[in-house]
């Protein structure tokens, strides 16, 4: 049974990673499970310097979901090269390294950065994040100064490039072209959805930025549409992710599309999931006499 | 640390809104310290995801427990919890407090509601015995005295209404003891006289940032456990963060990772909530 | 204690309604709640000839939430008039028409036969339903287009009119003011959200349509974000729905900017759920000794 | 048809994966005609929010009581529930089938698999008895055969694996009876001479669109229950929607509330999945 799968030059050997900004820096988890089953740690999002990232609260539950304002907190690249590489370095899957920048300039710098560190798995351009000022999210949705960034980054690095694309549009299949046109190798697919709740007692927003991003199950039928988008635009690898807790919602996004997959917000409430979902894969391909994991890809039937 | 399944053994209502559930977890039994916690998982909540953070009240052998407070769906659902059903735990969690040394400094500890669950396991390890001064708003508010005072504490209590203790805030007794030892004992036998008082607190921020005020004005070292809203509880999404000082001026740290407890003179207290 | 909140010149006992699409035509609810003490009834979308829908399946359950592809079946204006205006007539709320077209000028046609008819409520533009192929999403995914069809509207009935609007767009903003330059009095936020599920055994999309949209709990933290954008451009009521099953869910929309709320997908589950969120807001305002409900609306504290 | 809470009296495993459900719900069990349904919420799925219809197998007095097989989440969860506990109930809805009159047709029921649900009451109301044909994949698959022929009714089983009855599906045995009456009677006592047949079907849509042929080739009467998704199970949705002949064409109509009996000759069976 084939379970590996390429994004550009780099192969994992199983289609399930961990989402950025859910896995930390992997050294967190390294007690609770063995990574090395993994198909690939994605980090937390990284930019140049270091970010303290918003006030609190930063996080709330909401119906099969949570919202999330943390602001990319995170200590930089020459911070993370010190105190999480050598961690990372020594795992035997892939690191990807997810960046960003409020600049065309700066997403282009870390990439080059990073190309320089030696041993990346990849990077995942998150142009998508819906709780920053500046960067993240409005590179995310405007399909030109989308094309920007990844050009940029594409002439920055010879690593693999992965965009992680904004839910936020009315049609994602723009910013899917533009991305693969301009040498994106991959696209991660989805980032959170830009949300909201209050507290009806003390009238406050439940987040100290007041809006934040929705992810968890709650969000997996809208993911599942855009994967399906997409994939009928583009012919590079999509990471599919967005509420996927089991072997089920993993092989769903496979058939509208998906590559691969990333488990999110369930690593918190069920930290042995990846390592749950890969087992259920492999049930599932010899339940149904499959041999190979790419045969799954967009075969969803529609006859 | 560990995550697994474990079983309810018992869990009883203590006294109004408070409940004692026993687990069997005999790894993490093993391996709590005071001040630790654990993350638990409420399976029949279903569109309430997240696990919830208690501190681990008791450790004995098999069994760790928690002493928890009924307010809002999962402690809600918890309570509803019998013998025999199975949660997910994931624990022992998180940095405790510093066990004193025989013969050295003398613990005061602070609690306030829930917090008394915090200290029961740094007063049972602590070779050396001190003060429990406890708080809440009204009497039932005031958990586990008895046990305290089994293990050979000396407990002052406040209450908010008067109607237990002392009236008022927890931090009454506490700068009375400070500033004057034995004045206000409310216990019949004679207080012992504090040698170099160390203070250790759990409760709600704003009992915390007043015993770290006390702290600071007395010059006492004082452990403070901080009760942040938590999400992941081992340290990966950066939620449960708090200012911390640092060479060039603070920064967020985790309350599940680096706390729940810190030294109350790390915090930037200006800048938490 | 008031209650009563105003949409253009229709004024409502409460500001409680039953969206379209998940009360039928009133009638069908009637053995089971008395919809005399309904803010308005909300009817089905209904366009100028009968439309016969979707093939099935037309509905998914998925987590928290449902998917729907229903494609407006009903039986056009004349058997709308015909069936079912004689009971909407003789309740004593108002009935609030859904209708939609495939072009401007059907929506403005049906908008005169409305006006003609005696005794409507308002109209709500369906320029958002994302299951039919001509008409709906696309005149709710660019401004200028859903310009034209509310200017249209505006011109060819008195009736008080209210745009529904599409989640589906990267900023809800412009629309929302695009909407109430032509003279829409009031907006709806929001409709479903284009969305997929696939049942992995068979390999095919739960629905027949392949996508539909979702709706119930699972959007509400989405919608609460967009009635909050839209409160904030605009001085037009908003009547705020996705998700609401509870008084508390309700109270969350006005603290957000909602003046009016509507109950969906929670009425195929509980049918009362309307009659309980009128209660349970009753209570709230007693207990947080507020007399008008208009006070609630934007009351969200950000300080 | 109303709306209301309603207690779990019993819930026990029938054969296999079927299981019996009685519940106190006195209006309803008035109201009831036979073929109509109850559309079931059951609380603890939460993140599963739908209601499930069940056809009402019996109702007497007080109670009323279905029979499910557990096939998904909801049925699951249903399956775990004990006496005592609340679910909600709409009902009694749809229009259900037309009870055969004294001296009339003779009523021939044809059930595939949980279809046996909604033939008892009409066998137990119709003052004409009959004969059930009942199928299913394995002997399991065959429900409630014993409480039919109490209430004095020949049963005719057919399974796909031939493990009890005729070998095949139901279909075949029904389709001996019409062709030549008591031809291949498995009961062992004389079959009534069948007179002015009127076929009365409940199962899957394949059995149905096979029953419909029958009738129509013999040019009998047929009631057929709809197994359709449903979502609202009272209209105002349109789920539930087949294909329903008029006079300019088709055009789709309800399953809850215009069926889910109907003419099979009202359904256009080229369009219906
Ligand atoms: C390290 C740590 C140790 C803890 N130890 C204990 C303990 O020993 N005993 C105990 O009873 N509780 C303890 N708590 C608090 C406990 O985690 C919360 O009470 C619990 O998560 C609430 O869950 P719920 O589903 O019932 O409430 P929800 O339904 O999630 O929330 C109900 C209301 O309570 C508020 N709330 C939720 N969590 C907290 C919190 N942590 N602090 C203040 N308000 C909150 C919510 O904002 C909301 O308004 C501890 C918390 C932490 C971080
Ligand atoms: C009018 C009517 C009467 C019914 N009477 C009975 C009855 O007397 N006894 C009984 O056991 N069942 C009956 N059913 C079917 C019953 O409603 C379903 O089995 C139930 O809703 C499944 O719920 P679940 O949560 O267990 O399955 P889910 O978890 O929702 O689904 C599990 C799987 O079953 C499929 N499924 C769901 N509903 C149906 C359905 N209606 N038909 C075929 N496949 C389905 C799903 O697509 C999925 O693949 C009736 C249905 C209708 C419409
Ligand atoms: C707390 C939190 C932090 C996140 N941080 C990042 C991040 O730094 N960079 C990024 O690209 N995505 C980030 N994400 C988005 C996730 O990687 C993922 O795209 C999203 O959560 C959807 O998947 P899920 O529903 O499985 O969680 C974050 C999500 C959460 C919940
Ligand atoms: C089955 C179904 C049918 C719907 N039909 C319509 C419709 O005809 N016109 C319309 O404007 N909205 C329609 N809607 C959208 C609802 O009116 C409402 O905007 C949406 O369901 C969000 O609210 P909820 O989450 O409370 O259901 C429909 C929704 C559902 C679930
Ligand atoms: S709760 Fe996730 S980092 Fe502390
Ligand atoms: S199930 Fe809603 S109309 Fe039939």
């Amino acid at each position: 049974m084939n379970l590996s799968v390429s994004i550009g030059k780099l192969t994992l050997q199983n289609p399930v990673m961990v989402a950025s900004g859910t896995f930390g820096y992997g050294v967190e988890y390294s007690r609770l499970l063995d990574l090395n089953q993994l198909g690939a740690v994605v980090v937390k999002g990284i930019r140049l310097g270091p970010v303290r990232g918003n006030p609190t609260p930063r996080t709330a539950e909401v119906t099969s979901g949570m919202l999330n304002a943390i602001g990319l907190q995170g200590p930089g690249v020459d911070g993370f090269v010190e105190k999480y590489w050598p961690f990372l370095k020594s795992l035997r899957v892939p690191s990807i390294i997810n960046i960003w920048g409020t600049t065309v300039e700066e997403y282009a710098e870390v990439a080059r950065r990073f190309d320089a560190v030696g041993g990346v798995g990849a990077l995942e351009l998150n142009v998508s994040c819906p709780n920053i000022k500046e960067g993240g999210a409005q590179f995310g949705t405007d399909p030109k100064l989308l094309a920007r960034v990844v050009a940029a980054c594409r002439k920055a690095t010879t690593l693999p490039l992965i965009t992680k694309l904004s839910p936020n549009v009315t049609s994602v299949v723009p910013y899917a072209l533009a991305a693969e046109a301009e040498g994106s190798d991959a696209l991660s697919i989805t980032n959170s959805f830009p949300a909201m709740a209050i507290d009806i007692e003390t009238r406050r927003p439940k987040l100290a930025n007041v809006t934040g991003g929705l992810t968890g199950p709650c969000i997996k039928p809208i993911a599942i549409k855009l994967v399906w988008d997409a994939r009928r635009a583009v012919k590079i690898p999509i990471i599919g992710m967005g509420g996927i807790q089991s072997a089920a919602d993993a092989i769903e996004f496979f058939l509208a599309g998906a590559n691969a997959v990333a488990i999110g917000t369930a690593n918190f409430y069920e930290p042995q999931t990846a390592l749950a979902v890969i087992a259920g894969i492999q049930d599932y391909l010899q339940c149904h006499n499959i041999t190979d994991i790419r045969e799954l890809t967009g075969a969803v039937r529609l006859s | 640390m560990v995550e697994q399944p474990v079983q309810v053994i018992s869990n009883e209502r203590d006294t109004d809104a408070y409940f004692r559930l026993v687990l069997r977890a005999p790894e993490i039994a093993r391996a709590t310290q005071p001040g630790q916690f654990l993350h638990l998982r409420i399976p029949p909540l279903r569109d309430a995801l997240l696990r919830r953070p208690f501190s681990i009240f008791q450790a004995n052998g098999e069994t760790v427990s928690i002493l928890y407070k009924t307010i809002g769906k999962g402690t809600d659902m918890l309570a509803r919890m019998g013998a025999g059903e199975e949660l997910s735990a994931i624990g022992p969690l998180g940095h405790g407090f510093t066990v004193p040394a025989r013969g050295g400094e003398t613990p005061l500890l602070v609690a306030g509601g829930y917090g008394m669950a915090a200290m029961y396991l740094l007063a049972e390890r602590s070779p050396q015995k001190g003060i429990v001064f406890v708080g809440g708003r009204r009497r039932v508010d005031i958990l586990c005295e008895a046990e305290f005072r089994k293990l050979g504490w000396d407990v002052r209590v406040a209450t908010e209404d008067g109607s237990y203790g002392e009236k008022g805030l927890v931090t009454q007794p506490l700068l009375a003891e400070i500033q004057n030892p034995k004045s206000k004992a409310e216990s019949a036998r004679p207080a012992k006289q504090i040698q170099n008082p160390k203070l250790f607190a759990c409760g709600p921020t704003p009992m915390l940032k007043a015993v770290a005020k006390i702290a600071e004005e007395h010059k006492l070292a004082a452990e403070i456990s901080m009760d942040e809203h938590m999400c992941c509880g081992v340290g990966v999404c950066l939620t449960c963060v708090i200012p911390v000082k640092t060479a060039s001026g603070w920064e967020y740290q985790r309350t599940c990772t680096e706390g729940p407890v810190f030294d109350s003179r790390e915090v930037v207290w200006e800048v938490a909530k």
